[in-house]
């Protein structure tokens, strides 16, 4: 039960875009086209679920031990070393997509490195220490984030394609009226609220 | 004192070990790139439109620093951007490429007898598909604006059923010479400044039941300035090869009787104004 | 003897000439059918329900309808004199006032003139006409509107009115609902209640949420049972106008039907799959949630399943499509109403799931003819 | 015989069009139009190559003599209306909308005959071969409207292996009522056509597919049909039942393949009128110079079927049926749901005009440009399947490659989409730009490829 209050509080109700309004620079960025979004998200639930695995570690055992009788509290040290390790992982994934799938590397562009900025990332790894997540369920909430945000971009991804048909005044086309479908589908979210 | 230590050991060995681990995935996944390609593409404009001829600046930034195209290909970009690129490069810019579209038509609802009632999707190609669109002539302009769509700089405007280059905006990609159905718009070179706005071939007679402002072959302009302009069959054109490209004097003497020859500016002109004097 | 036939007088012919006949593309015939048409029809099936709002819930509801139709009309007029459309030509299409229809029927009877102002302008603007009008939205406009208005005015939202009968003597419970025993009557029909502003009522579905079981006692059983199921069908229950008196909403969903306007398998799949999930839940855990008799006849299921769901130009277009949106509906439906916060999820339901309708548009098209799903090799 | 208990064949998809076009003419008989001073016939009748043009201005030709002699194999020839001398070679208004050579022959008004062609009264003995160089000989082509040569259609391609033989008398346009009056009024001429075919191509699985509502012609058929072997399907009413894949479909419940052919499932297809033609050309040695053709329209005074000769211009077919009482608004040459809208009324007929119609105002669809509300309907009338809304809305958004990839090349251009869409979209044009945009862009593929 606890786990799926996890899950789905990640998914649903917090949803890290649509609910908590992170990571919305690679939502906006790379939601053109349904089969990119899949690239992105499939990067980001990878990326979010590794960097909270470590940084929870990193959090419960680097940050916080006990060494010859002195008790070292780090915490300060918290954000530089999860930028560290989220990173790093960007550039692993980097460098795997790039030989893997080059097309999806070309269409990501700028974003996949801009994960290593992107607040949802970083916002995973301090919303698990702030909780006290154990490794274990920082991990699943991670990948559960990651999930919610697939689905976000996904969904919205889907309906951008859609307007790309339609035919709104000069003024809205493009970004305005793609702002406009984000917060009309953050209101669709909000019905989810109490879940969890 | 040791917290010092053992924060910055901490964050030392942690980094060692991302490092390691990167050059790691380095090693097995590296993939080799030119980074001369990003160069060019960082120079190139990246309008995407294709009016070099490839599928796009990454594609083009791809031939240029293969060595497959010279710079000057891109009709987007300045001579200097050119020039930055081909210095960028250590190639040779290549000569003068520069090119402008115009639409050899003057046949606007005014002038040209909309003759066809026509009823369906508002697009010229689908409208060449039904017996040619509302216009009389199966020549000239349909009036559609599948080339104004096409521009991906704006610089295409249907001003009475008719489309008119704008030639400050007009870099020469040549999308809407391919949008076009019926290949009324021409690349000229970008230092002309007259054309004959008529595309039709058919007889003088015949052109001119169709539409008041097509070319009917009069010769006036060939007999004026033999080199500049040439005359086939019913149809006169601006020899864009001559030494000295026809400009507002010569079109001033030549006076042409329907109007078909005219500088871009007076063609711009009389299609802005067109049938003003019809509304008063 | 010449068998020549062109010596005959031409009589009778009156062919215009060549050039003013009309060039098109092959059909050249069409069906009766038309947009304007359409609308009006979804407008003769809302007529019922209409007019068992304005029967339930009197002057107060018939004020919001027309305010709302004003509006929403109004709004649809100022964008396009603005945007520069052909005004009377959008209007006349009448999708403008389908959702002012809607919008009401969708509003609590007796909120102030700003909701459905308010509602209105979300409705049509944010949720029609940003998007280039009727046809490109992706979103319901309706819902927009009072998912709009359910977010930011909270209050005025969920404030009811009962509805008529629902004081007299008869009926079966008045202090679950909120309200005052018949015999201390303060009712809209004697002259104490026009001194209070507003005679409120609770819902149902509100008062189930926050129900509390005594011990050994079925948690509902205030709201749940066929004395009130009886009532809640003829539509004496505190609701939005619209939605409380099932048999008009059924029958403007026959004539949607017969019509040929909605796929019938929208609002069957809807809230079939709300009573299985319903029946199923309570049949393990009666405490957690009522019948599915209650949630079928409470809260905006009904309206929702029939009119709201059914949008042509939000719902999926191949029928497994459909099919699919709607029990997607009738999940999320289930779930809000019985885990979340709020007490009714029709309306997020729905927007949630027009969300999806491109997704289900791509993946679930219909098979062309001649496709076979495994190309057998003759 | 009880019609009630039969099952009436069927497809999904598709459309139930007004049936009040048909009553215009179908009772009414088949007039023989008389003689014209000039007829223009087009040199290209035929989908395919042009024919030669074997003849020069100011030669005296024949009725039934040559005119044009095929160029190729996918190309039919051309034979003379009438007796009379060649006037020219001009440019005519074409039946497409662009301007087309026709020969220009001006009738002495003799219209003596000559014999090209043997009859062959026993074919049954003949060589199939022998009946296929006649059938080209004659220059038949398919009269149901795309004017494939019939040669082509009947040489089934190597490593294809046809049993069945199928004769279209579907006729399932509104308003047409040629090939109905056809199989009333000469059934044997289309049975016996139909046994030939079979002859040619070795088959004895023929089959009939006639629209219930011509159920005269049906009665008619089937007093006869036994006799060759023959079986009469009937089939709801319900457009487009004539469709080749759709009528395969129906009769003998064969998928053809998308991008095949009929072969592809070893079935042949075939107009009843180009069968009885075919009977002609074979029993009495006569090319293809006439035909069938509804004249009609609420607008005509007297609408009614004509046996009009080949070159016979538009405005003598109006002629006949006594002009107009209203004003038309739109000239029609073959049926309302995929014939092609005329500017002029020198058109001439050629050998698959099925129809001639005027259409008021009115009558006929006015198209729009209004935005898709997604109703539905233009899905569920798609005898292909497709999903026509969401084609039509990507194209007019430029996303060619999305139509694509969602089968738009299947498209028939039936016109069911455009008659069921309640916002009358141009859809059938639409899918139309979007196909020869897609062929324009595989055959510069194609020429891509070839040129590497």
């Amino acid at each position: 039960m606890k786990y799926l209050e996890l899950t789905v509080g990640a998914v649903l109700v917090y949803n890290f875009v649509l609910s908590r309004f992170l990571g919305i620079c690679p939502f906006l960025g790379v939601s053109k086209r349904v089969s990119t979004a899949m690239g992105m998200s499939g990067a980001v639930v990878f990326v979010m679920t590794l960097a909270s695995a470590i940084t929870a570690a990193i959090y419960r055992y680097l940050l916080h031990f006990t060494l010859g009788g002195v008790t070292y509290d780090l915490g300060f040290l918290q954000v530089l070393l999860f930028i560290l390790v989220i990173a790093a992982l960007v550039q692993i994934i980097e460098i795997v997509l790039q030989k893997l799938s080059p097309a999806l590397y070309q269409a990501l562009g700028i974003y996949l490195p801009l994960i290593t900025t992107n607040c949802a990332v970083l916002g995973v790894a301090t919303l698990n220490a702030k909780a006290n997540y154990s490794v274990l369920d920082a991990t699943i909430f991670g990948c559960f984030s990651g999930v919610g945000f697939a689905l976000a971009i996904l969904l919205f991804s889907s309906l951008r394609e859609k307007l790309e048909l339609a035919t709104p005044p000069k003024a809205f086309e493009g970004t305005p009226i793609a702002l406009v479908t984000a917060g009309i589908l953050a209101m669709a979210f909000c019905g989810f609220a109490g879940l969890c | 004192m040791s917290g010092l230590i053992v924060s910055a050991l901490v964050m030392g060995v942690l980094a060692l070990v991302l490092g390691t681990a990167i050059g790691i995935f380095v090693k097995f996944f590296k993939v080799k790139s030119d980074p001369r390609v990003e160069l060019v593409l960082e120079l190139l404009p990246g309008a995407n439109c294709g009016g070099c001829g490839c599928a796009g600046c990454a594609d083009f930034a791809k031939a240029v620093a293969s060595g497959k195209l010279q710079p000057n290909r891109c009709p987007v970009s300045s001579r200097e951007q050119v020039n930055a690129i081909a210095f960028a490069l250590g190639v040779d810019p290549g000569e003068g490429f520069a090119r402008r579209a115009v639409v050899c038509c003057s046949g606007d609802k005014y002038q040209t007898q909309m003759r066809k009632f026509y009823n369906g999707a508002i697009d010229c190609a689908a409208a060449n598909m039904i017996g040619g669109g509302p216009k009389g002539c199966r020549y000239g302009c349909i009036g559609m604006g599948n080339c104004a769509h096409a521009c991906p700089f704006g610089a295409i405007e249907v001003i009475n059923s008719l489309a008119v280059v704008h030639q400050e905006l007009c870099v020469g990609c040549g999308k809407c010479v391919t949008a076009c159905p019926r290949g009324v718009i021409k690349l000229v070179p970008a230092n002309s400044s007259a054309h004959v706005y008529c595309n039709s071939p058919e007889k003088g007679a015949t052109k001119r039941s169709l539409c008041h402002g097509g070319c009917i072959g009069c010769g006036k302009c060939e007999r004026a300035y033999p080199d500049q302009f040439t005359k086939t069959g019913f149809l006169a054109s601006v020899n864009y090869e001559a030494e000295k490209l026809p400009g507002a004097e010569e079109i001033e003497a030549i006076k042409c009787p329907t109007g078909a020859l005219a500088s871009e500016a007076g063609h711009y002109e009389s299609e802005k104004n067109a049938g003003k004097g019809e509304n008063k | 003897m010449s068998l020549f036939s062109d010596k005959k007088e031409k009589t009778g012919l009156r062919l215009p000439d060549a050039k003013h006949l009309v060039l098109s593309s092959s059909p050249h015939l069409s069906s009766s059918a038309d947009e304007g048409r359409i609308m009006l029809y979804v407008i003769v099936s809302l007529l019922p329900a209409v007019a068992a709002g304005i029967w339930f819930f009197g002057a107060p509801a018939l004020r919001v309808i027309l305010y709302s139709l004003v509006f929403c009309i109004g709004a649809e007029a100022l964008w396009c004199f603005l945007a520069g459309k052909p005004v009377w030509r959008t209007i006349g299409d009448c999708s403008a006032a389908v959702t002012g229809l809607l919008l009401a029927l969708n509003l609590p009877p007796g909120v102030p003139f700003y909701v459905p102002l308010i509602g209105a302008v979300l409705a049509i603007w944010l949720g029609k006409q940003i998007y280039g009008g009727l046809g490109n939205n992706p979103f319901n406009p309706v819902l927009v509107g009072r998912v709009g208005l359910l977010i930011a005015l909270p209050a005025l939202m969920t404030t009811w009115s009962p509805a008529r009968g629902m004081e007299s003597a008869e009926y079966p419970q008045h202090a679950v609902f909120g309200m005052a025993e018949p015999s201390a009557t303060v009712t809209h029909a004697t002259p104490e209640a026009k001194e209070c502003d507003l005679v409120t009522c609770a819902t149902p579905l509100g008062v189930a949420s926050t129900s509390v079981a005594a011990p050994g006692k079925y948690r509902f059983e205030k709201v749940d049972n066929s004395a009130m199921w009886k009532e809640y069908f003829i539509g004496r229950q505190g609701g939005c106008i619209g939605e409380t008196c099932a048999p008009a909403l059924l029958l403007g969903g026959i004539l949607l039907v017969l019509f040929n306007l909605i796929n019938w398998r929208v609002p069957l799949y809807f809230a079939g799959t709300v009573g299985v999930l319903t029946a199923i839940i309570h049949y393990f855990a009666p405490q957690m949630t009522p019948t599915p008799v209650f949630h079928l006849l409470t809260g905006g299921l009904l309206l929702g399943a029939i009119f709201m769901a059914t949008d042509m130009v939000t719902s999926p277009i191949s029928g497994t499509g459909c099919v699919i949106f709607a029990i997607g509906c009738g999940i999320i439906t289930t779930v809000i109403r019985i885990w979340g916060n709020y007490p009714e999820g029709v309306s997020f339901s729905i927007l949630f799931m027009n969300a999806l309708v491109p997704l289900i548009d791509r993946w679930f098209v219909k098979r062309p003819f001649g496709y076979t799903r495994r190309r057998k090799e003759v | 015989m009880n019609k009630s208990s039969r099952k009436v064949m069927s497809f999904t998809g598709g459309i139930h069009p007004v049936s009040a076009g048909k009553k215009l003419t179908n009772t009414h008989a088949v007039h023989t139009a008389p003689l014209l001073e000039r007829y223009t016939v087009l040199v290209q009748e035929n989908a395919g190559k042009a024919p030669e043009v074997i003849i020069k201005p100011g030669d005296k030709v024949l009725k039934y003599q040559l005119l044009a002699k095929a160029s190729g194999f996918v190309s039919a020839n051309l034979h003379s209306p009438t007796s009379g001398e060649v006037a020219g070679i001009i440019e005519v208004p074409g039946p497409m909308g662009v301007p087309a050579l026709a020969i220009d022959i001006r009738s002495d008004g003799e219209d003596r005959e000559t014999d090209p062609f043997e009859p062959i009264p026993d074919w049954r003995s003949a060589e199939p071969q022998l009946l296929l160089d006649r059938v080209a000989d004659a220059g038949l082509v398919g009269m149901g409207g795309a004017s494939f040569p019939t040669r082509v259609k009947l040489t089934i391609p190597p490593g294809k292996k046809v049993d069945t033989l199928i004769l279209n008398g579907a006729e399932c346009e509104p308003y047409l009522s040629a090939d109905h009056r056809l199989m009333l009024e000469s059934p044997c001429r289309v049975l016996e056509g139909a046994a030939i075919i079979g002859h040619i191509l070795g088959i004895d699985k023929i089959y009939i597919g006639i629209e219930i509502n011509k159920h005269d012609a049906i009665a008619e058929l089937e007093r006869f049909s036994e006799d060759y072997g023959i079986k009469i399907i009937p089939l709801q009413v319900q457009y487009p039942q004539g469709s080749e894949k759709q009528l395969i479909h129906a009769i003998v419940n064969r998928v053809v393949p998308p991008g095949g052919l009929p072969a592809d499932v070893g079935c042949v297809v075939q107009n009843v009128g180009t069968a009885a033609a075919v009977s002609d050309a074979v029993t009495l040695g006569i090319p293809l110079v006439e035909r069938i053709v509804t004249v009609s329209g609420k607008v005509l005074k007297d609408p009614g079927n004509w046996k009009l000769r080949i070159g016979t211009p538009v405005i003598k077919a109006i002629e006949f049926c006594g002009g107009v009482t209203d004003e038309p608004s739109k000239l029609i040459l073959g049926g309302p749901m995929m014939g092609f809208a005329q500017n002029s009324y020198e058109v001439p007929i050629s050998k698959n005009t099925s129809g001639v119609l005027l259409f008021s105002r009115r009558r006929a669809l006015n198209y729009r440009s209004g935005s898709c509300i997604r109703c539905g309907r233009c899905v569920q009338g798609c005898p292909m399947g497709l999903c026509t809304c969401l084609l039509a809305t990507a194209i007019e958004g430029g996303r060619i490659d999305l139509a694509e990839q969602n089968h738009v090349m299947d498209c028939l251009e039936c016109g069911s989409c455009a008659y069921v869409c309640p916002a009358h979209r141009p859809l059938v044009q639409t899918l139309r730009l979007a196909k020869a945009e897609i062929r324009r862009q595989r055959a510069a593929a194609a020429k891509a490829n070839s040129g590497k």
